[in-house]
């Protein structure tokens, strides 16, 4: 029973990780092959995975409802969005057009999910405002720095700065081009390392928490 | 609290009602202010330009509701351009997602430029294939599409006379949003038909379509919001672009203005607290 | 019959392959141009199959103004070509400048390569015109063109397979294998004595916020991002909500993890409860503290924003990777006056976390962080493991500009042995 | 215009306009529309799940074309469920042991591969160049960013940046002033990237604005006229009934 629990889910995952890393050294069509088929399961488990999180949702909102917390109404609207368009969306076989027009369910998509997702997104345009003046202040050097390459670069995307400080385009430019790409590439070098420890330590079990292992 | 450092804790949304109104207001009196324009956005002027009245030229819109900001204001600049040149209009999609914004967008500047559907433009809607619907066009453009959107017969309507397939058509421009797009025409159609063709993209897809432009596998490429501006600045309209980048070099400048002021403020607490020997603030600052 | 396939191919139209073979004696018509040297047709090694490889000798002098031709014809009508029988056409595949398509121009690194680097080399690859079967025999010819001279080489044959090994990704393994023996062997080490680890501002203000929810007795949020269970950032926020999760136990605070992937909120469920368990606080645990919103992007955000202003949590912890909705966030955060705590991976949302959040784990900082929290030797062990790795790179970026102006200086072709080790090779 | 359009107009305008007063303060109207973006947007993963997982890729594979391979993925998945049994609920791990294996596997010589070797790669550059006469020069072309000056640019950033990231040593001596230039290099770099953005999202805004501004015209009814009204009524009556506390 223990090797069950315990070494079975290390032996799985560390012949997937070894397999799959290896895929990636073989030409071969099989191997290939092997690379789609994999990642259509993953597709199919993470199916079943998204009746996990809907029943999660269900409960919890089950629960505001039952024990009428502060905004339970809302619950409802909730359920109301999510069962009317699961129905709409089945009536028409989850098809947005059929033969070039729109369906219910692509009605719901154009003219519900598109605003409000626009528009949630479209906050962002508040929000770099309020952050900009929130914290591009000089306190440090460090801070100095960020704040003036962040006032060039604005100067240099809108035709208003270029007219005003011609040399800003260019500016812009060797900053994005030169000084960004260092960075990023550092940044990448480093991250992809961790990465690479990370995964190689899963596969072979010596990093366990995700099987919510902790120290064993 | 001093009064620099109440305007340093300002309430946010003072920030966002002037973000709002900068915004807003350019989009409603655009003021214009210049904007250069450059050789590929020029390229797609010209060449509709130097077509005689009459000839067909087609649009497809090729983006969905996602990319509306950027691609929207290049089809209503696209199509004034085409209608005052009393060019035949022919639009369709290749996105069945953007099939009731395309149809929206051609018979919205249609009304304005007094154009009557069937007689000056044509909408023919979404057909599915792509790369196959492109060269079934090139075969038959009737069977192809054998009514428009608004199901009339498009063998019978007027202002298809003599367009039997693409090879009769002089222009194709598609405004991209990806794939299908730009390159979809250029591989299925442009050489095999021989029209010449264009592209109009979002901000983002751009860089990736300038090795078409260089390789003159199309002859013009307008990108982005800024790009729609200029074509706006060439056919002299200026419109939703023009207003947007007005909208968005105010916007630049506000948040720049905000920062400096929010500098200038601090600068003035940071002082001071020096001089009323309190470190704290600068101290906390340095973190 | 001879004189007309001469014709024929002056024509630069497709040619029989075996009257071009025969017809070679007898072009001594062009006796200034001679015919490639060496040609040689093989498999192209280390490939998914589909494509061939053909190699011929470099002449003495190359000009572009002569061209080579590489024809391909199916091997099979030939070899079986009986007298009198209607010879398949050979296709163009295509004509480059003499002085073009090298050996070492050419994808594959020194140790796999197919010929000396100076050699002519030409991939044949199955288009959209026509395919290459696995397993046919095929005659490729190489002809040199010189204006309206033309002379070719002998036919000779290649068989297009799959193959089961790249060696040119051989760098790649090798790095893998030393990377992984570096980190192996700290982990090691770190059991047997402490290594020293820097100080991470930002983990020094977990415990501080922690602390502060406590007081104020308001909840701790805790995002893990919108990757799934196999992105590093992912693994390692839920290894830093593990660690979170204990401190919050046993201080017996309230702790929110809203999920955006279900596989990811069963994982972490598993994960508090067993950090509760280590608290020695398990009535404490509350399974439906980790709970699914939604897979939707700005839904997500639009939900969580929303249980930002109710709930108003005392700290907010962004950890795992994000995307546009990570300023939505930390704004919404900031303006309910909690102490916000990001670390990702996500470069390009790196700028709005510095700014708007107390404390920010920058890239790498990310998956120190649970080393730095647990300080355990295998997690230690790892963060020296990557510190070797970086410095292993930082030596080779010195080595590798050094020979690479080397190279320029003296022309030489040497520097790419060594270079050729740290190559991208597909 | 058709009558499925206009309603469309008026629904998609109501419900951006719900979402911009978060922007004045959390209030009712916000929470019904973030509710109801929530439910839609589930409503809509599901049925799209549904569409591909269980009609394209069980069901048709499975029943049309016998491909019974599909049993496997279907088991694991399964025992995913076994978390709603608390005996063997230890089952679920298997499955998490299976993602989280081909995960890692498949991440280890891709990053190497794209963020690793491809990176490095880049970073070879020569630092002089061969001029035209073919003399060795050394290219001070700023705008130009393989020129020579900007490949130290580069390195100088790379390295610097890198040192930063050293977890296991000392930041003293030489390797703190490497690390503090690294710091000031990601700042520059975050700063402009920060101000690269702002135009993206002013772009969003943008097209926000724009559609309320079409919606205005007569043809949609004046929707976003009378929503904005109506929106700012219900938010003053709202702001009136609750004045101490306005979120409950």
């Amino acid at each position: 029973m223990t090797f069950l629990r315990r070494q079975l889910p290390l032996l799985i995952t560390f012949v997937m990780g070894v397999v799959f890393a290896l895929q990636y050294y073989v030409p071969h069509p099989a191997s290939e092959q092997l690379l789609t088929t994999v990642n259509k399961w993953l597709q199919i488990i993470g199916g079943f995975a998204l009746i996990l999180g809907v029943t999660s949702l269900f409960h919890q909102h089950a629960v505001k409802i039952r024990r009428r917390e502060p905004g339970w109404g809302y619950s409802f609207v909730l359920y109301a969005g999510m069962l009317l368009t699961v129905a709409i969306g089945l009536w028409v076989n989850g098809k947005e057009t059929s033969n070039g027009t729109m369906t219910a369910f692509g009605w719901v998509y154009t003219y519900m999910m598109v605003p409000l997702q626009g528009t949630m997104f479209a906050i962002l345009a508040f929000f770099i405002a309020s952050a900009a003046y929130r914290s591009f202040r000089a306190r440090s050097r460090e801070a100095a720095v960020l704040l003036v390459a962040a006032v060039i670069v604005m100067m240099g995307r809108v035709p208003l700065g270029e007219h005003l400080l011609p040399i800003s385009g260019d500016i812009t430019e060797w900053i994005l081009n030169v000084l960004n790409a260092a960075v990023r590439r550092a940044i990448l070098i480093g991250i992809s390392l961790g990465a690479v420890a990370l995964s190689l330590k899963i596969i072979f079990g010596v990093e366990r928490a995700y099987l919510g292992g902790g120290k064993e | 609290m001093t009064f620099a450092e109440r305007m340093v804790h300002i309430d946010r949304r003072i920030i966002f009602l002037v973000i709002g109104l900068c915004t807003l207001l350019p989009l409603l009196h655009p003021v214009g202010l210049a904007i250069n324009v450059s050789p590929e956005v020029r390229a797609v002027h010209d060449y509709i330009e130097s077509l005689p009245p009459g000839s067909a030229f087609l649009l497809s819109m090729d983006f969905d509701p996602a990319s509306k900001p950027e691609l929207y204001p290049q089809a209503v600049a696209l199509l004034r351009h085409a209608f005052k040149r009393n060019l035949r209009v022919i639009g369709m999609t290749l996105w069945v997602s953007g099939t009731g914004m395309a149809d929206q967008v051609i018979s919205q500047v249609a009304r304005e430029m007094g154009k009557t559907n069937g007689v000056d433009y044509v909408f023919l809607g979404w057909s599915p294939g792509v790369g196959s619907l492109i060269i079934t066009m090139g075969q038959d453009l009737y069977k192809a599409f054998p009514s428009d959107y608004y199901n009339q017969p498009t063998s019978s309507l007027p202002v298809l006379r003599d367009i039997r397939t693409l090879r009769d058509v002089n222009y194709v421009v598609s405004l991209a949003a990806g794939t299908a797009g730009i390159e979809t025409w250029y591989v299925f159609g442009k050489d095999k038909y021989q029209f010449e063709l264009g592209g109009g993209c979002t901000g983002v897809i751009a860089p990736g379509l300038y090795p078409l432009l260089r390789s003159k596998q199309i002859n013009g490429l307008i990108g982005g919001l800024r790009g729609a501006a200029e074509y706006e600045v060439l056919i002299d309209q200026r419109g939703l672009a023009v207003a947007g980048m007005d909208a968005q070099s105010v916007t630049h400048f506000a948040i720049i203005a905000l920062v400096i002021l929010c500098n200038a403020f601090y600068a003035v607490i940071r002082t001071h607290a020096r001089r009323s020997g309190q470190e704290r603030v600068g101290r906390v600052a340095e973190e | 019959m001879r004189g007309q396939a001469s014709g024929v191919s002056r024509l630069l139209l497709a040619v029989s392959s075996v009257l071009a073979v025969w017809s070679l004696p007898t072009s001594t018509d062009a006796a200034e141009l001679s015919p490639p040297r060496d040609v040689q047709a093989m498999d192209t090694p280390s490939d998914e199959g589909g494509s061939v490889i053909v190699l011929w000798a470099a002449a003495e002098e190359e000009d572009p103004k002569i061209l080579y031709q590489i024809l391909l014809s199916d091997g099979r009508t030939s070899a079986q070509a009986e007298p009198g029988a209607p010879a398949t056409m050979a296709r163009l595949v295509a004509e480059v400048p003499s002085n073009s398509h090298y050996v070492r121009d050419t994808r594959w690194p020194w140790w796999n390569r197919p010929a000396a680097p100076g050699a002519h080399l030409y991939e044949i690859k199955s288009n959209k015109q026509f395919q290459l079967k696995d397993g046919t025999p095929y005659i490729v010819t190489v002809a040199a063109v010189r204006g309206g001279e033309r002379v070719e080489s002998k036919g000779v044959e290649a068989v297009p397979q799959p193959n089961w090994i790249n060696w040119s990704q051989l760098n790649n393994l090798l790095l893998v294998i030393l990377f992984g023996g570096a980190v192996l062997a700290s982990i090691q080490k770190a059991k047997r004595r402490e290594i020293f680890l820097r100080r991470i501002p930002g983990l020094d203000a977990v415990d501080e916020a922690i602390g502060r929810a406590t007081e104020l007795g308001k909840p701790i949020l805790y995002l893990t991002g919108a990757g799934d269970m196999s992105e590093p950032s992912t693994l390692a926020a839920a290894v830093i909500l593990g660690r979170v999760a204990k401190r919050v136990a046993s201080y017996e605070t309230d702790l929110l993890v809203p999920h955006r992937d279900p596989i990811v909120m069963a994982v972490c469920q598993e994960i508090t409860k067993q950090s509760y368990l280590e608290a020695n606080k398990p009535d404490a645990f509350k399974e439906d503290s980790n709970f699914f919103i939604t897979t939707d992007q700005f839904s997500y955000t639009a939900a969580v924003d929303g249980i930002m202003l109710r709930r108003k949590p005392a700290a907010n912890f962004f950890m795992g990777s994000y995307f546009a909705e990570s300023l939505l966030l930390t704004e919404t955060g900031a303006s309910t006056g909690a102490i916000q705590i990001a670390g990702t991976d996500s470069d390009h949302q790196l700028p709005f976390f510095v700014t708007t959040c107390d404390y920010t784990l920058i890239g790498e900082e990310l998956y120190a962080a649970s080393a730095y929290l647990s300080r355990e030797p295998i997690q230690v062990g790892t963060l020296r493991g990557q510190d070797i790795g970086k410095g292993f790179i930082l030596g080779i970026i010195a080595v590798g500009t050094l020979l690479a102006t080397v190279g320029v200086l003296f022309q030489a072709e040497w520097p790419g042995i060594i270079l050729d080790l740290f190559r991208d090779l597909k | 215009m058709p009558f499925d359009m206009l309603l469309g107009a008026w629904v998609a305008t109501g419900l951006t306009l719900f979402i911009f007063t978060f922007l004045y303060e959390d209030n009712p109207l916000f929470k019904v529309a973030e509710h109801l973006y929530v439910g839609v947007s589930v409503g809509y993963t599901i049925v799209k799940a549904y569409d591909t997982v269980v009609v394209r890729l069980i069901y048709e594979p499975m029943v049309k074309q016998g491909d019974w391979w599909l049993l496997i993925p279907l088991f694991i998945g399964g025992l995913m469920l076994t978390r709603y049994v608390p005996k063997i609920t230890w089952m679920s791990r298997l499955a998490f042991a299976f993602i989280v294996g081909v995960g890692s596997g498949l991440a280890i010589p891709r990053v190497v591969s794209s963020y690793i070797l491809k990176q490095v790669e880049d970073t070879f550059r020569p630092l002089l160049v061969l001029g035209e006469t073919g003399g060795v020069t050394f290219n001070f072309n700023l705008a130009d960013p393989t020129s020579n000056v900007n490949t130290i640019v580069l390195l100088v950033g790379v390295v610097s940046v890198l040192f930063y990231f050293f977890f296991s040593i000392e930041h003293s001596g030489p390797v703190r002033h490497a690390a503090r230039t690294g710091i000031l290099f990601l700042m520059i770099a975050f700063g402009a990237a920060f101000g690269y953005t702002v135009m993206a999202r002013m772009s969003l805004l943008i097209g926000r604005l724009s559609d309320l501004i079409q919606f205005a015209a007569p043809g949609y009814g004046r929707a976003s006229i009378w929503l904005l009204l109506l929106t700012v009524g219900l938010l003053i009556a709202w702001a009136f009934r609750s004045p101490e506390r306005p979120t409950s």
